[in-house]
């Protein structure tokens, strides 16, 4: 038996250590290529960037393309020579290796995609000869770009007292004036940001760190505060360390922090709400009953299919935890959002942003105090199919069941049906839906609560265990300008409530079992009944 | 305040070019070497002053709410405000920059004073708040405020910049290398903080004073182009001529709307 | 050792096990590639199972070699650990097998749409009938092209761009806010397999326009004929196909 | 004997039950049938509704004037902060409930005219059977409102241009008026006289035809009619693409030159 | 049958359109009878071609065991006929009843026709009972020769049947297009109605299908009388006759998907939406159990001839090449199985980035699946030839450069269908599809040329000894019986595609269904369908065998004849 168990393993052994040498060969091939240095050929790069670049960045690099007026951020204008993205100090050039890094792997958190895949290394090179023709800073070749020297990151990084000193100088030198006392964006100094164009600006969301322009690591947040980021608000903090006010490792420290505030990774999407059996309903956002309950990420995007459409979305996703009882259910929605609006400071950023995009309206409207607001969306009834009511709202024909949470009255959702999205039908006060809501640095927690089963079973969806309910969800910042159909939007995803297991669960395996023994004790007595046989007649 | 600034930056400048003697002005069409040159041209030059003022009533500066940085706003007895139009006694009109945009020879060179302009950011406004630098030319910035503040400035034809000084006592020291008029220097965590500096190549140019006078002095002989330039009305541009050492009026007046 | 690996069970034991960890791992760990579907898997270990047995069973001589080593796992008495060990193995798995099936764990539905639904024959579009068989694109025949695309580069990055994204790929900003995911036109297997007249079917009519077998997901694509007219839907047709480098299908010429 | 007999059976079945269980694994997409509204007795009003959205959208050729442009009102978005048609449209004309005002509105447009507009809305009834006219205002009313038409309200259906939805895909539908050839019944048939007058018949809004043979000839009419905007009539700029452009599409072709010939005969 | 009629245009003049079959509704109903009697129709129009073709080769070959084994089938066929026609019968009745002004459109169009089908239908009746009750009559010499063309009359009679019936369903797929449902039926030209788009490609398809579907039942026939045997020359003639039928199933079905794609094409041609419905639309789905279905059918074909090369003494010369046919084989079905669009969760959709695979995505596409099957039939028919060979020695001079110019002419083959699938990644569609042609002409042209060598190698061949009939493991048998039930059950999937892209129109976009059954329903409820039929038609099949075998005992003598060559 032992010796067949490790010729079967030789075996595979060998045949994956030839499948590996031939994976080698192949992924070697290229390899040895040194990347040559290859002559910037601007023409070539002209070339491509009129196909690929000039869309955004406009023909004549003045970042005014045909879908600028989509974006915030908006799209770099390159005659200014200004970036964001550097190894240099403020106020330099970056190296050709800086714009090269935004090249391949793109701005995260912005329209700007990475090129690697797209274009050939000769051809990124060419574009970002190009590039540079944009600007007369290049044409002075006497000063060359220098990076700054970086140390590398102090060990203990994630250590308790590590982030405790990060957090000591995170507040002291001022990060929490524009990125908030908890990161999230809501520093009292957010609603005044603009860029050097004018166009409005967030500061970065600290617990999203997968959306840093330029990188989410520990190396990338320490690099953007050596160097700043320029034309944004976002200063370079070197000279504290040239000074002496800060040392290098506290600055690190800083980085570490702020890395700290994200997750390890970021939210991976699944699409079922797994809500489990509880014996109490918690009705309060903070219940620390809602500690030991899995928590679900689902990304909102703007709601770009119907007019008027909305390019800008600033609430980026929802976290969402449920439980339920034998008879409820609460919903906890989380998301981020800089302010509790309505908030007049943020008038002059909201006509900010509706300067800098383009509506469908002809005419721009006027800044106004909308409030942050935040539907559940269900589907009228449980769907038996595949088939499910247009996610975006319904649609005449086929309505949806929508829980609708403002800021402006915290402790009730209005229920209603929802017939295209522009029509929503509430269901009158005894269908409401109440919501327990609190905002804390930069988060909205709103806990909505409802029995399981419903009075008027043709409009207010009765939520069933073991079923997949669909489940959407739309949001609106107001301090970002958004109501009406100017909003964050997702698509469908799933709920699905725990259900007692019922008792065949565990008779059918046993009987599978013992079906299973009997006939392999049948085969068995058999085939020896039958060799006996024969050796009985031998 | 920012007035007085000026005149001890500019007595300096006149004690540092007199202290080097005075020649006679050498013909302008073929210039000596630049440094002795524009000495001697600044000596022996034309001065003109002139009052600025504006029509209508000014508005209003906003006062700014510094309850959010309680170092700052313990500097002040009364609500701060901002410094878009500052007005004096029948409607002067200070904090103009006024400059010769044109009319200065070709390819003449100014040196750029050793002493540096100095920018404070105190109580959680800029001081001047509007200021002439020449190419060249060291501006230091300083912070006199417990509280972060960012030095931002947003610039064209110079390399903006963006750093930052949360420490009382820190100074940065910053030179531009074109001329550009203006350069904005900003604050973005105190929104209301704005200053300006007109970079030049050239000595001649000033910021009107509380009365809306100014003096531009040791100009060459020749035709020039004057600009005044304010924050909120926009421009003005006059033409003086200046024969030797005369001293030429040229009074501008904007419309407040 | 070597009778083993000459024995025919133990080949087709070998082999089974082989092509499983080559679907499973080898194949996703090829370049461009990416991890087999369950589904895929079972059916491809579905087919070599059955290649595996007509090869162990099409000779006699290998047929009964084959059957040697489970037979004797059934009959031998010095195999009695092996054989009881055998039984267990198999209960235990066909109850865990039975389990999985039985236990109540809800799935979101599969995600089974036809990516390329049936075009009727004829659309309207704003109140305009638009036959679409045998359709072309009307601009290519209206004398330079570049002007056309060039208009069909400025709507395409003015409205097209969250979704379907700078490379065209499917993957812009907004993409991975939807499902199903934004069209892929640098993939072989959309715009190149389709004639002008789909993709214009397709703009105009967009998520809410797609016949049922086509919506279970409830495509997010906007129904453009709201916002942009029909010339402007054909020159974004040209774009896709110049910034792409596919040709669109052409329409079969049939022989008068 | 019977235990190959049960052999066979049983790898019969066996394939049957295998083929039977993969097929319905893999995904189950039923092909349905488009809906064909015909409006009778029992119609829902979500029917209505959705057979006048297609109206609108469609074959009412709606959309030509209301929601583009500036003239006429948008009736299914927020019009001047009003809300859309279905909740405006009760407070509009004093002692007109919502479905009463919008038949008017349809019917007889010029009896009341919203300040700020042209009277140049066609009457739709000369274009549509009244069952589309019903569909029509179940429709609007359903922008914010609630849907009060009900099949009572619907005049008995007669004949089969009764049925309200255009047919399905393909096919195509008997034409306008049911394919006659006389020149009256065409005008009628299409509604011409909505806009325009053709001796004592017909509206204001578009050119006077009574006398248009005089002024073009067979071939300028033709294409007036096939491409109502290449040229148009001195003194109507502002009505330009108020004519609707899918004639060339419902006429036939001996129609359209009835048509044609009976316009250019009218000097 | 006129007493049908009669009924028939009773119930086309009332004025109900639709009327309901109790309990399992008018489409099951419709669905069932149509499909039986379809069922029986190829086995009353496949056998008989079978059974003249082994006439003629007990007539030429002057091999007596053919003879009776035509014999043997035309009885079956007796009892098979009345079947197919109780059937038709009642699908008649039952179209006529449930759906009347469907049937009255029908009848208003092709009533001229009808009756032309009913009276062929009765001259091959007669026809049929000439043949078999004058079998033994005419046995020598000319009259044997003219009792074998009445075979063939049986043979046109068939088919023209079949070609009468073929019009109609096509008129309902893809009626010619200057038809709208205004059109009056009573206008409609007849012959202009029958040749419609797909009616040749239909009637093309349907003969092929028939042969292997006859061969298919033939086979399972022999294969139950070869384990119900009970002494070794009765199994070794039904091994023989199950060889036969295998034999001749195999090889129709080899041209089979040529003729089903001239018929896709057409459809394509004729309307694109239906021709997308059907590939692309909802019916995609469809394709992958039929690939399923097909691969099914090649593994099992080829098992059966490699099986049964254990009793050719000089097998075991080409047994090393079978495992690698077997590869090719296996790894086309993988290939072919491939679906485009896959089953995956979200977390698999996320990993590949689409319901595409990025990399196997590439083998979900037409290039792949052409190439697949193309290899596939290469395979196939390798098989056969090394079958064929397997107990002779050539004894031609050129043997050797003969086998190699076959060797050549495979591997040509076998890189022009490689070459043109891989390009085919490479061009755009139109080409692509263009492609196709040269891959299936590759594989057809290899197959003639050396079916044609290997015919003028073999003669004189020396024998390398007899095959040993009989000695035939059982297992060989039930892959016969798959491939019986799969033939059967593929038809009914193919019926099902073929009426199902027609969707809610019982004319194509002409006369509309407006039952509650006119939704096409999903695949799972058609496997149902299928399945339940196939059951149906398979007791009824062994019913008539065990009534045959009553009749009269097995035709089966004991050959005392020279060892058979080859067949």
């Amino acid at each position: 038996m032992r010796g067949r168990g490790t010729g079967e393993g030789g075996r595979v052994m060998r045949a994956s250590v030839a499948i590996a040498a031939l994976f080698v060969f192949v992924f070697a091939l290229p390899v040895p290529l040194p990347a040559s240095p290859f002559p910037q050929d601007t023409s070539a790069g002209k070339a491509v960037y009129q196909k690929w670049c000039a869309g955004c960045h406009g023909d004549n690099g003045a970042g005014d393309g045909p879908g600028a007026k989509h974006m915030i951020p908006p799209p770099r204008d390159f005659t200014g020579a200004i970036y964001q993205i550097r190894s240099t100090p403020s106020g330099q050039l970056p190296t050709d290796a800086d714009l090269l890094r935004s090249i391949d792997e793109g701005l995260f958190g912005t329209a700007m995609p990475g090129w690697k895949t797209r274009l050939s290394d000769r051809q990124r090179r060419d574009v970002l000869a190009y590039i540079k023709t944009f600007s007369s800073f290049f044409a002075d070749t006497t000063q060359r770009p220098q990076p700054i020297a970086y140390g590398s990151a102090p060990g203990g990084g994630g250590g308790a007292e590590a982030l405790k000193v990060g957090r000591q100088f995170y507040d002291s030198i001022g990060c929490r004036k524009c990125h908030g006392d908890q990161g999230r964006g809501d520093g009292p100094s957010a609603p005044t940001l603009k860029d050097d164009a004018g166009h409005p600006i967030f500061a970065a969301n600290l617990h999203e760190n997968w959306r840093f322009n330029g990188g989410g690591t520990v190396e990338d947040i320490y690099h953007r505060l050596r160097t700043g980021l320029d034309g944004t608000p976002m200063p370079s903090f070197s000279d504290l360390l040239e000074q002496k006010f800060l040392t290098d490792e506290q600055l690190w420290r800083v980085a570490q922090y702020v890395r700290s505030l994200s997750p390890q990774e970021p939210p991976v999407v699944r699409d079922v709400v797994h809500v489990p059996l509880a014996k109490r309903l918690p009705h309060s956002p903070d219940d620390s009953a809602w500690t030991a309950v899995d928590v679900y990420w689902f990304p909102l995007v703007g709601q770009i299919i119907h007019k008027e459409r909305w390019f800008a979305p600033a609430v980026t996703g929802v976290w969402v935890k449920a439980v339920h009882t034998a008879d409820s259910i609460a919903l906890r929605v989380t998301w981020d959002d800089r302010s509790a609006s309505p908030d007049t400071s943020w008038l002059p950023f909201i006509g900010r942003v509706l300067n800098t995009l383009d509506s469908d309206d002809s005419t721009r409207e006027q800044p106004a105090p909308w409030p942050d607001q935040l539907a559940v969306q269900f589907p009228v009834t449980i769907p038996s199919g595949m088939e499910r009511p247009y996610f975006l709202m319904g649609s005449a024909g086929a309505p949806v069941y929508q829980w609708r949470w403002s800021s402006s009255s915290r402790t009730a959702a209005v229920a209603g049906l929802a017939r295209g999205i522009d029509r929503f039908d509430p269901l009158g006060a005894a269908a409401g839906i109440p919501t327990q809501a609190v905002y804390d640095h930069g988060q909205w927690r709103v806990v909505f609560t409802r029995a399981l089963a419903s009075a008027d079973t043709a409009s207010q969806l009765p939520f069933r265990s073991g079923r997949a309910i669909p489940v959407a969800f739309f949001a609106w910042d107001g301090s970002n300008g958004e109501h009406g159909t100017r909003m964050a939007i997702s698509t469908w995803y799933f709920l699905a409530l725990d259900e007692p297991v019922p008792a065949r669960v565990f008779i059918s395996p046993v009987l599978a079992m013992v079906l299973t023994l009997g006939l392999g004790m049948l085969v068995v007595w058999r085939a020896q009944q039958k060799t006996s046989y024969r050796k009985g007649r031998q | 305040m920012t007035g007085r600034i000026f005149n001890v930056v500019g007595a300096m400048f006149l004690l540092t070019v007199c202290s080097k003697g005075s020649q006679s002005n050498a013909a302008p069409a073929a210039p000596p070497p630049a440094p002795a040159a524009a000495s001697d041209l600044a000596a022996a030059g034309g001065t003109i002053t002139g009052k600025i003022k504006f029509t209508g009533t000014a508005p209003r500066n906003p006062a700014i709410d510094m309850s959010e940085e309680a170092a700052c706003k313990a500097k002040y007895t009364t609500t701060p405000t901002e410094e878009n139009v500052v007005a004096g006694p029948a409607n002067a009109l200070a904090n103009v920059f006024v400059y010769v945009k044109s009319g200065l020879p070709a390819g003449q060179t100014f040196p750029a004073p050793a002493t540096p302009v100095v920018l404070d950011q105190n109580g959680c406004r800029y001081h001047p708040h509007i200021l002439g630098v020449m190419v060249g030319q060291n501006l230091e910035i300083k912070n006199s405020d417990p509280v972060l503040h960012n030095i931002k400035a947003i610039a064209k034809k110079n390399r903006p910049f963006n750093v930052s000084q949360p420490n009382a006592g820190m100074t940065k020291t910053v030179t531009f290398s074109q001329p550009e008029v203006m350069v904005n220097l900003e604050c973005n965590v105190h929104g209301w903080m704005h200053a300006y500096a007109g970079v030049r190549s050239d000595p001649f140019f000033a910021v009107s004073q509380q009365d809306g006078s100014f003096t531009i002095s040791g100009l060459p002989p020749g035709t020039y182009t004057i600009e005044a330039w304010h924050e909120k009305f926009g421009t003005q541009t006059a033409t003086v001529t200046i024969a030797g050492t005369e001293s030429k009026t040229a009074n501008f007046t904007f419309a407040a709307h | 050792m070597r009778a083993y690996l000459r024995h025919p069970f133990w080949q087709a034991v070998g082999l089974f096990v082989l092509a499983y960890l080559v679907i499973v791992f080898v194949i996703p760990m090829l370049p461009g590639s990416a991890m087999v579907p369950s589904s895929v898997v079972l059916q491809y270990m579905a087919t070599v199972l059955v290649g595996i047995l007509i090869w162990v069973s099409d000779d006699e001589a290998r047929w009964t070699t084959f059957k040697e080593p489970l037979h004797e796992v059934l009959i031998q008495p010095r195999l009695k650990l092996v054989r009881n060990g055998l039984l267990a193995a198999v209960t235990l798995v066909v109850g865990c097998l039975t389990y999985s099936q039985v236990k109540a764990s809800v799935a979101a539905p599969p995600n089974l749409r036809s990516i390329h639904p049936a075009p009727p024959s004829q659309i309207t579009f704003r109140g305009k009938t638009i036959t679409l068989v045998g359709l072309e694109n009307p601009l290519r025949k209206q004398g330079e092209l570049a002007p056309h695309v060039a208009e069909g580069r400025r709507i395409y990055y003015q409205n097209c761009v969250p979704c379907h994204g700078d490379h065209l790929d499917g993957q812009g900003h907004f993409a991975s806010g939807f499902n199903p995911l934004p069209a892929n036109f640098q993939d072989n297997g959309t715009i190149a397999q389709l004639t002008e007249s789909f993709v214009f079917w397709r703009i105009a009519k967009g998520g809410p326009g797609l016949p049922r077998e086509g919506t279970p997901w409830n495509s997010a694509m906007p129904a453009w004929e709201d916002f942009l007219t029909e010339d402007e839907i054909w020159s974004v047709v040209l774009f896709l196909y110049d910034q792409t480098g596919w040709k669109p299908r052409t329409w079969e010429v049939t022989a008068k | 004997m019977w235990a190959t007999n049960l052999r066979i059976i049983g790898i019969v079945l066996g394939t049957l039950a295998l083929y039977t269980l993969i097929a319905n694994k893999i995904p189950q997409v039923q092909s349905e049938v488009p809906h064909a509204l015909t409006l009778g007795a029992n119609v829902t009003p979500e029917q209505l509704v959705a057979a006048g959205d297609q109206l609108y959208h469609g074959a009412g050729g709606c959309t030509a004037c209301h929601g583009l442009g500036t003239r006429a009102p948008n009736l299914l978005t927020d019009e001047k902060g009003l809300g859309p048609i279905g909740a405006r449209c009760g407070k509009r004309e004093a002692g007109k409930d919502c479905k009463a005002y919008l038949y008017e509105s349809l019917t007889s447009p010029r009896a009341y005219v919203v300040s700020g507009y042209e009277p140049i809305m066609p009457e739709m009834g000369r274009i549509l059977s009244p069952q589309q006219i019903w569909a029509l205002v179940a429709f609007l009313e359903s922008q914010s409102g609630t849907v009060d038409v009900t099949a009572s309200d619907i005049p008995a259906a007669s004949g089969p241009a009764a049925s309200a939805a255009p047919a399905a895909s393909g096919g195509g539908g008997p034409g306008i008026a049911g394919g006659s050839t006389e020149p009256m019944t065409i005008i009628r048939g299409a509604g011409c006289t909505g806009c325009h007058k053709v001796g004592t018949e017909g509206g204001a809004i578009g050119p006077n035809l009574t006398h248009v043979g005089s002024r073009l000839s067979a071939a300028l009419i033709r294409e007036c009619i096939l491409k109502p905007d290449t040229r148009v009539a001195k003194g109507y700029e502002k009505f330009v693409g108020v004519m609707p452009k899918m004639f060339g599409n419902q006429l036939t072709g001996a129609q359209l030159e009835a048509l044609v010939q009976f316009l250019s005969s009218q000097k | 049958m006129a007493h049908v009629f009669a009924l028939v245009q009773a119930a086309a003049d009332s004025a109900a359109a639709y009327r309901d079959f109790p309990v399992i509704g008018s489409r099951a109903a419709i669905w069932i009878a149509a499909e039986i009697h379809l069922m029986f129709a190829a086995f009353v129009l496949g056998v008989p071609i079978f059974a003249v073709v082994a006439e003629a080769i007990g007539i030429f070959g002057k091999d007596q065991r053919y003879d009776r084994l035509a014999k043997e089938f035309t009885r079956l066929l007796l009892i098979a006929y009345s079947a197919t026609a109780i059937w038709g019968a009642v699908f008649v009745f039952l179209l006529s009843t449930l759906y009347p002004r469907f049937w009255a459109y029908l009848t208003a169009i092709f009533g001229v026709s009808m009756w032309v089908y009913v009276s062929i239908f009765f001259f091959e009746s007669f026809t049929l009972y000439l043949y078999y009750y004058g079998w033994d009559r005419w046995k020598q010499g000319r009259a044997k020769i003219v009792h074998w063309c009445l075979g063939i009359l049986l043979n046109i009679w068939g088919t023209a049947v079949m070609f009468i019936a073929d019009s109609w369903l096509t008129y309902m797929m893809t009626p010619p297009r200057d038809i709208t449902p205004e059109t009056s039926p009573a206008s409609i030209k007849l012959w202009h109605a029958i040749l419609n788009h797909t009616w040749m490609p239909i009637n093309i398809h349907r003969l092929i299908g028939n042969v292997v579907f006859g061969g298919a039942i033939v086979g399972a026939y022999a294969s139950y009388r070869f384990l119900a045997a009970k002494t070794d020359e009765e199994r070794a003639h039904y091994d023989w006759m199950g060889y036969v039928g295998n034999f001749i199933a195999i090889s129709a079905l080899i041209v089979l998907p040529f003729a089903g794609y001239w018929l896709g094409r057409e459809i394509y041609q004729y309307d694109q939406s239906m021709g997308i419905t059907m590939m692309g639309g909802f019916m995609s789905w469809l394709w992958v159990i039929q690939a399923f279905l097909i691969a099914v059918l090649f593994l099992a074909g080829n098992y059966y001839l490699w099986v049964g090369m254990g009793r050719i003494p000089g097998a075991e010369r080409f047994r090393p090449y079978t495992k690698w046919l077997l590869v090719v084989l296996v790894l086309g079905a993988l290939v072919w199985g491939t679906p485009h669009t896959m089953i995956a969760d979200s977390r698999e959709l996320a990993a590949m980035g689409g319901s595409h695979h990025p990399l196997l995505g590439a083998l979900g596409v037409m290039s792949a699946k052409n190439t697949a099957v193309n290899l596939m039939i290469l395979s196939t028919f390798l098989s056969f030839l090394l079958y064929r060979r397997a107990n002779i020695r050539q004894v031609v001079p050129w043997a050797k450069t003969g086998t190699r110019i076959q060797a050549a002419m495979f591997v040509i083959a076998a890189g022009v269908v490689l070459f043109f699938g891989i390009r085919g990644y490479f061009v755009e569609a139109i080409v692509r599809i263009g492609y196709s042609v040269y891959q299936v002409g590759a594989v057809l042209a290899c197959i003639v040329f050396v079916t044609v060598i290997d015919v003028l190698m073999a003669r004189g061949a020396q024998s390398l000894g007899a095959i040993q009939w009989g000695k035939m493991p059982p297992r060989s048998q039930y892959a016969l019986f798959i491939l019986a039930v799969t033939f059967t059950w593929l038809m009914g999937l193919m019926g099902f595609a073929r009426s199902g892209i027609r969707q809610h129109w019982h004319v194509w976009q002409v006369m509309q269904d407006t039952t509650p059954y006119a939704a096409t329903p999903a695949l799972g409820y058609a496997a149902i369908m299928i399945s339940t039929c196939v059951l149906i038609f398979l007791s009824l099949v062994g019913f008539i065998f065990w009534l045959g075998g009553l009749a009269e005992k097995s035709t089966f003598v004991p050959s005392t004849e020279a060892p058979h060559v080859g067949h």
